[in-house]
C-alpha cells in the first residue's frame, strides 16, 4: 500500500504520532551532533543527517538502563523490575542499515532457552518507521552486506523523500494501523517512478564491493593467523566503533546503591576493553590488543555467523568514520579476503 | 514471559569457613519461597549467578546434589566486591539467586561407564556435587567403578574434610585425596596430583574423566591423561571465565563462538581443542 | 523553609600529625565549633587524592576542609608542600569549571591551636552555608535517572 | 620534501637496525585523514606521508610498544609529551628515537567538513590552500581558517628534543593569541560555566576515547575501571559524565601538551580542549612549569617550592 504525505502535512502528521505514541527521532544536540531521542514536539526532529553518532540500537537497548530497583525495609527487600514498556512506541526515520541492526541483535536476544525481556519488550511495542538513503555516504557498503538504502526489511512504514512529499509505503500488518491516517493522500504514478529512480541512484552509491561474502568459511583457518599481529596495531583500544556499531551488544551490569535503595544497570560494554574478560584472580584470557581486536572481528564475521547464519555488520560505516586513528574495517576484510 | 535476570530471593542458613587461611566459605542456602524451590532443578556441574544488591553478582558452580533437597550449597573464594560481601553476610541474611545456568556433567554419557574424578584446590565445588550425586544410595549404579583423585597445597585448604573422610571408609569407589606438603597431622598421601594420577594409573577402558582444577593442574594432569590413552572425547572439564548475564547475551565469556555460561561450563577436550585458546 | 531547615554537611580530612590533634585539642579544651564536619583522619594532607575531594562532593556532601601541618611541620617533612601545590591547581580548576571555590578549603592548623580549628570551621561552615547545597553533580540528584528516559529538551 | 626527508630518514634507521620500528602516519582511507602506520620494512617507508592531517600524537603508541626501539615520528606537541613522559621515567631503558618535524599545524577535519555542503571525496593541498572536491563542485579553503583550537594557539611547533629535525625549525609564534574556547568559557559566569561544561559532557558516551588516544594517559588501570575502591559508576548520568572529564583532565595537570588529541578522539566532538589548556596556564602562572620544555627536573606535581603560592589556605 502506497500513499503520499505531503511535507507541509509533515509536522501535523509527527505531532499526531507524539500525541498516540512514544515517538523517538533523529534530533540535533549540538555542533551538530544528532541522536536518537524520545521526542517532545515535531520541529526537534531532524532528518537531515543519514545516522545518528549512536545507532537505533540505543533505542532498543540504552546505553545504561535499569534492570530493576530494590529497597530495604526492615530484613526484606523489594524489588520492582523495570521491563515493562508502558506506552506504545514510534521510532521514525531510521535507516535501512540501522534496521537490519535490529534484527542481528534480535537473534541474540530472543533466544530458544532464555529471553532478553527488556529488548524484546521495547521491539515488540515499536513501530519502525524506516526511511530511504538518498546519499549514501562513501564510508556506506550495505549493499555489500546483503542490504541497501532502499531496503524496506524491517520497517513497518518506509518513507521516501521525493522532495515536496513523502512517498509512504505501508508494509506489514503493524503499520495498517496507518492505512486510514488522514494526512496519506493517494499517490500518483509519477511519484512511484520518482522513487525508483532514486532508488536506482542511490543503490549505485553504496560500495558493493566489499567481499564479506565466505569470509566467515575463510576466517576458520584464521585464529591462529600471523594476520592479528599486525592488523591491531593502530588501535588504540577506545571503545568508539562498538559502542557506534549498530550491531554490538555486549553489557555489563553493575549495582548502584545509595543507602538502602539501589539499581542493578546493565551498560554497555565493549570488547576492546582490557578489563572486559579481566579476573578477579588477574588471569585475562584476552590480554593484548592483539585477541581483543581479533575477538571484534572474528565475532562480526565469523562467530556469529556460525550460530545465526548471518555476519554481525551492516555496512553502516560508523566504525570507519568515527575511528580516532582511522582504522578501516573494510580494508581488514578486502584482505582477508585476498590471501 | 519471564524475566531471566530477576534473582530469586534465598536465606543463608549456615555458613561455615571451610579453609585454614579463610579464604574459602561454604554458605548454605534455602529458599524463601515454596514455589522457587520446585522450579529449581538442576544437575551437578550447574553454577547460578549469586547476588548482594548494592555489591552485584558473580557466578559459582554449585557444589551441593540435587539428592540434597531442600537447600543449595556454594564454596567461595574471597578474591573481589561480591566474594568479599558473600564473606561477609551472616546466617539469616537475604541472597539474591539465579540459575541453574550451564549445561552441568553429561551425566547420560556416564551411564554405565567407570569414571575418574580429578579435583585439586577450590574447583572441587562442582565436583564434590557429582561425586555426592552418584554416591546417593540408587545413583551409585549409574556408574561402575569410581576413581577420585583430589589435592590440595596443604592439608588445611581441602574442601569438606568431613565428608572426604566418610567417602575414604567407602569400599565402592577408590579414594585419593593428596597434599602437595604434608604437616605433622597429616597421614594421608603427600604428592602432586599429575604424579599421584600416574601412580593410580586407572584403566582408560570405557572411562570418562572428569578434570577440574588451577590451569598449573591442568597442564600438568593432561598429558598423563594422554598417557594413559583417555581419548580426548571422554575427557571433561568445567572452565571458568568471567561472566554477567550467565545466559548468553552480555558477551564475554566467549570461546569462539561458545559461551562459557551457555554451551559450558562443561566441555569435552575434544570440543576445546577446536576453538580459539580463549580461556 | 529550605533555609531554616538545612545544615551543610561538610567533610574534613585532618592529618594525624597535626590538624587532628589540633581538633582533639579543641575538644579536651571545650572549645565550641560547628557540627557539620565529619572527620576522615588522614596520615598526611600530602596524602589527599584529588579524587578523594571530588568523591566526596559527588557523594553528597557540600563541602571539603583538608588541614595539614603548617609549612615547615609535615611529619614527613614536605607532604603538606606537595598536598599544597595539589589543592592550589585543584582549587583554580574546579573555579574554572563553575564550582564555588568555597566547597573546597584548605587550612594549616598544627596540633597546638585548637582555637585556631575552631575558627576555621566556622568561617568554612559559614561559608557554604552561604553558598546552599552542592546541586551540581551530586550523585543523588541524578540517582535513578537514565538516559534512555531522559526527554530531549 | 618533508614527506620525502621522512621516508628517506626512516629507511635508514630501519636498514641501519637503529630501530625495530617506525611509527608514522600513512595515508589515510578517508579524505581529510592519514592513518598511524608501522614501518618495520625499510622498503615500506615509501609508504609513510605528511600532510595537514597527521593530526594524532604518536606517543600514545610509546606504551604499546614499549618492547620494542621505536623511530617515531613527532610534530611540536608529540614532543613534548615524550619529554613530559621522560620526566615520568617511561622509558628507563628504551627512548623513542624521535624523527621530529616542526609542524605546519594541523587541520580540522570537523570544520572543513561543516563548510563544505555535501560530501568531500577528495582533498588536495597547495600552499596556504586546502581544495577540496566532491560530486560536482570544488571549494577552495584558506588554510589557516581551518586548524585544530590547539594549533591555533600553539607556540612550539618545533619539536624541542628530537633526534634529528627534518627540516628548518617554525617561527614560534602563536596564530591567534588565545584559546578560542578558552576566550568564550571565561567570560561567563560561575553558573554558565558549569553550565557549559556539563552540557557538553552530557554527549559523552564513555568510550574513553579521549584517554586512549593520550599519550599521557597510561595508568594500568584507570579510576574508571576500578573496582575497589569504585570511583564511579559506568552509566550515563551528568554525575558521573561530569566526574569523569573533571577527573580526567585534571590528572594531566601539569603534564599536558596540549595537543588537543583527546577533542579530536571524541566521536561525539565534546569540547576538551579548554580544559587541559587551563591547567596548562595554571601550572605556568603557578610553577612556572611549562609541559615539554623544561627536560628536567620531576613534573611539578610531584615537587615543591618553599615559596609556592598559599594565599588560599587559611
Amino acid at each position: 500500500m502506497k500513499f503520499k504525505l505531503e511535507k507541509r502535512d509533515f509536522k501535523p502528521f509527527l505531532q499526531s504520532l507524539i500525541d498516540g505514541y512514544d515517538l523517538y527521532a533523529p534530533v540535533h544536540l549540538a555542533e551538530g551532533v544528532p541522536v536518537y531521542r524520545k521526542m517532545g514536539r515535531p520541529d526537534e526532529v531532524d532528518l537531515s543527517l543519514l545516522n545518528p553518532q549512536k545507532s537505533l540500537k540505543e533505542v532498543f537497548f540504552p546505553q545504561d538502563e535499569v534492570m530493576f530497583r530494590y529497597e530495604k525495609v526492615d530484613q526484606e527487600t523489594q524489588m520492582v523490575s523495570t521491563e515493562e514498556v508502558k506506552r506504545e512506541r514510534v521510532v521514525l526515520g531510521a535507516r535501512p542499515c540501522d534496521i537490519e541492526a535490529i534484527s542481528i541483535i534480535e537473534e541474540v536476544f530472543s533466544g530458544r532457552e532464555y529471553t532478553d525481556i527488556y529488548f524484546l519488550n521495547k521491539r515488540k511495542a515499536t513501530m519502525i518507521i524506516g526511511m530511504a538513503c538518498h546519499q549514501p555516504l562513501p564510508t556506506c557498503f550495505c549493499s555489500s552486506t546483503g542490504g541497501g538504502p532502499f531496503v524496506r526489511k524491517g520497517s513497518d512504514l518506509f518513507l521516501i523523500d521525493l522532495g515536496e512529499a513523502y512517498l509512504v509505503e505501508i508494509l506489514t500488518e503493524k503499520g495498517e494501523a496507518f492505512k486510514k491516517n488522514k494526512f496519506f493522500k493517494k499517490t500518483s504514478a509519477k511519484n512511484l517512478q520518482l522513487a525508483k529512480e532514486l532508488e536506482e541512484k542511490a543503490s549505485k552509491k553504496t560500495d558493493s564491493t566489499i567481499p564479506v561474502k565466505g569470509i566467515d568459511q575463510k576466517l576458520d583457518q584464521w585464529v591462529e593467523s600471523p594476520f592479528w599481529d599486525r592488523v591491531h596495531e593502530k588501535c588504540i583500544s577506545c571503545r568508539v566503533c562498538t559502542y557506534l556499531c549498530p550491531t554490538c551488544h555486549c553489557f555489563d551490569i553493575m549495582d548502584e546503591a545509595l543507602n538502602e535503595k539501589g539499581q542493578r544497570v546493565r551498560n554497555w560494554d565493549s570488547c576492546l576493553s582490557e578489563f572486559y574478560t579481566l579476573e578477579t584472580s588477574g588471569h585475562n584470557p584476552r590480554a593484548t590488543c592483539r585477541e581483543r581486536t581479533r575477538q571484534r572481528l572474528m565475532h562480526k564475521f565469523n562467530y556469529f555467523p556460525k550460530v545465526f547464519d548471518r555476519i554481525a555488520c551492516v555496512g553502516c560505516g560508523r566504525c570507519i568514520l568515527y575511528c580516532p586513528v582511522n582504522f578501516d574495517i573494510r580494508e581488514v576484510i578486502k584482505e582477508i579476503n585476498a590471501k | 514471559m519471564k524475566n531471566p535476570y530477576l534473582p530469586i530471593p534465598m536465606v543463608v542458613k549456615k555458613a561455615s569457613i571451610e579453609t585454614t587461611d579463610r579464604m574459602l566459605r561454604s554458605l548454605e542456602l534455602t529458599f524463601r519461597k515454596k514455589e522457587d524451590e520446585e522450579a529449581f532443578q538442576f544437575i551437578p556441574g550447574q553454577f547460578c549467578e549469586l547476588s548482594i544488591l548494592g555489591k552485584g553478582e558473580a557466578s559459582f558452580g554449585i557444589a551441593s546434589s540435587p539428592t540434597e533437597k531442600g537447600s543449595l550449597k556454594f564454596t567461595i573464594n574471597k578474591a573481589g566486591v561480591v566474594t568479599t560481601a558473600l564473606h561477609q553476610i551472616e546466617e539469616g541474611e537475604e541472597i539474591g539467586i539465579r540459575g541453574p545456568l550451564g549445561n552441568g556433567y553429561p551425566m547420560d554419557l556416564f551411564e554405565g561407564k567407570n569414571l575418574l574424578v580429578i579435583g585439586g584446590g577450590f574447583a572441587f565445588t562442582t565436583l564434590r556435587s557429582l561425586v555426592a550425586y552418584l554416591l546417593h544410595p540408587p545413583n551409585r549404579t549409574k556408574v561402575k567403578d569410581m576413581t577420585i583423585i583430589y589435592g590440595a597445597r596443604m592439608p588445611g585448604l581441602l574442601l569438606y574434610k568431613e565428608e572426604l573422610v566418610e567417602w575414604g571408609k567407602r569400599d565402592d569407589l577408590q579414594f585419593v585425596v593428596t597434599v602437595d606438603q604434608g604437616n605433622k597431622d597429616w597421614k594421608g598421601k603427600v604428592g602432586l596430583v599429575p604424579n599421584v594420577l600416574e601412580e593410580v594409573a586407572p584403566s582408560s577402558e570405557d572411562t570418562y574423566a572428569v578434570i577440574c582444577g588451577p590451569p598449573i593442574m591442568i597442564k600438568f594432569t593432561f598429558p598423563k591423561l594422554m598417557a594413559l590413552r583417555f581419548p580426548n572425547e571422554r575427557i571433561f572439564t568445567s572452565l571458568e571465565r568471567r561472566m554477567k548475564c550467565g545466559i548468553g547475551k552480555c558477551g564475554r565469556c566467549n570461546i569462539g563462538h561458545l559461551y562459557v555460561c551457555k554451551d559450558g561450563p562443561v566441555f569435552s577436550y575434544a570440543r576445546l581443542e577446536k576453538l580459539p585458546k580463549d580461556y | 523553609m529550605m533555609e531554616k531547615s538545612w545544615e551543610p554537611k561538610i567533610l574534613a580530612f585532618l592529618c594525624n600529625w597535626c590538624s587532628y590533634a589540633g581538633a582533639d585539642l579543641a575538644g579536651t579544651s571545650r572549645i565550641q565549633y560547628p557540627s557539620n564536619i565529619r572527620v576522615i583522619r588522614v596520615p598526611c594532607s600530602g596524602r589527599i587524592n584529588p579524587l578523594f575531594i571530588l568523591k566526596a562532593l559527588q557523594s553528597g556532601v557540600d563541602g571539603v576542609l583538608v588541614s595539614g601541618c603548617h609549612p615547615g611541620d609535615c611529619h614527613y617533612l614536605s607532604g603538606n608542600y606537595i598536598g599544597r601545590r595539589k589543592s592550589a591547581t585543584l582549587k583554580c580548576f574546579l573555579e574554572f569549571l563553575g564550582i564555588e571555590g568555597g566547597r573546597v578549603q584548605f587550612s594549616w592548623v598544627s596540633a597546638a591551636e585548637g582555637v585556631k580549628f575552631s575558627r576555621v570551621v566556622q568561617e568554612v561552615t559559614e561559608e557554604v552555608k552561604k553558598l546552599g547545597p552542592l546541586k551540581k553533580f551530586k550523585k543523588s540528584s541524578w540517582f535513578g535517572v537514565q538516559s534512555s528516559e531522559k526527554e530531549n529538551e | 620534501m618533508i614527506q620525502q626527508k621522512l621516508r628517506e630518514i626512516a629507511k635508514e634507521l630501519l636498514m641501519k637496525k637503529e630501530v625495530d620500528l617506525i611509527i608514522g602516519f600513512g595515508e589515510g582511507t578517508l579524505p581529510l585523514r592519514a592513518t598511524p602506520i608501522f614501518v618495520r620494512d625499510p622498503e615500506e617507508a615509501e609508504r609513510i606521508i605528511w600532510n595537514s592531517f597527521c593530526e594524532n600524537n604518536l606517543a600514545t603508541y610509546l606504551h604499546k610498544f614499549d618492547r620494542f626501539k621505536v623511530g617515531l615520528i613527532v610534530k611540536g606537541c608529540d614532543a613534548r609529551s615524550v619529554v613530559a613522559l621522560n620526566l615520568e621515567k617511561r622509558f628507563k631503558n628504551n627512548p623513542p628515537f624521535l624523527i621530529g618535524v616542526p609542524c605546519q599545524r594541523m587541520v580540522d577535519r570537523r570544520k572543513v567538513k561543516k563548510a563544505v555542503k555535501g560530501e568531500i571525496l577528495k582533498v588536495l593541498e597547495e600552499d596556504d590552500r586546502i581544495i577540496v572536491e566532491g560530486e560536482g563542485f570544488q571549494v577552495i579553503l584558506k588554510r589557516d581558517d581551518f586548524l585544530y583550537p590547539s594549533c591555533q594557539v600553539c607556540t612550539h611547533r618545533t619539536p624541542v628534543q628530537a633526534n634529528v629535525l627534518v627540516d628548518q625549525p617554525v617561527e614560534e609564534l602563536p596564530l591567534v593569541e588565545s584559546h578560542p574556547d578558552m576566550d568564550q568559557f571565561e567570560s561567563k559566569s560561575l553558573e554558565e560555566r558549569w553550565k557549559f561544561f556539563e552540557n557538553e559532557a552530557s554527549r559523552c558516551i564513555r568510550c574513553y576515547a579521549c584517554r586512549e588516544a593520550c599519550p599521557m594517559c597510561y595508568c594500568r588501570e584507570c579510576f574508571v575501571d576500578s573496582s575497589r575502591p569504585k570511583w564511579i559508576e559506568k552509566g550515563l548520568s551528568p554525575s558521573d559524565l561530569t566526574f569523569y572529564h573533571m577527573v580526567r583532565a585534571y590528572h594531566q595537570s601539569g603534564r599536558c601538551s596540549g595537543c588537543g588529541s583527546c577533542e579530536r578522539a571524541c566521536p561525539m566532538e565534546i569540547r576538551l580542549n579548554y580544559l587541559t589548556q587551563k591547567l596548562n596556564r595554571d601550572a605556568k602562572e603557578l610553577f612556572g612549569f611549562e609541559v615539554g620544555i623544561n627536560p628536567d627536573g620531576p613534573p611539578p606535581l610531584s615537587t615543591f617550592e618553599t615559596e609556592d603560592k598559599q594565599d588560599f589556605i587559611k
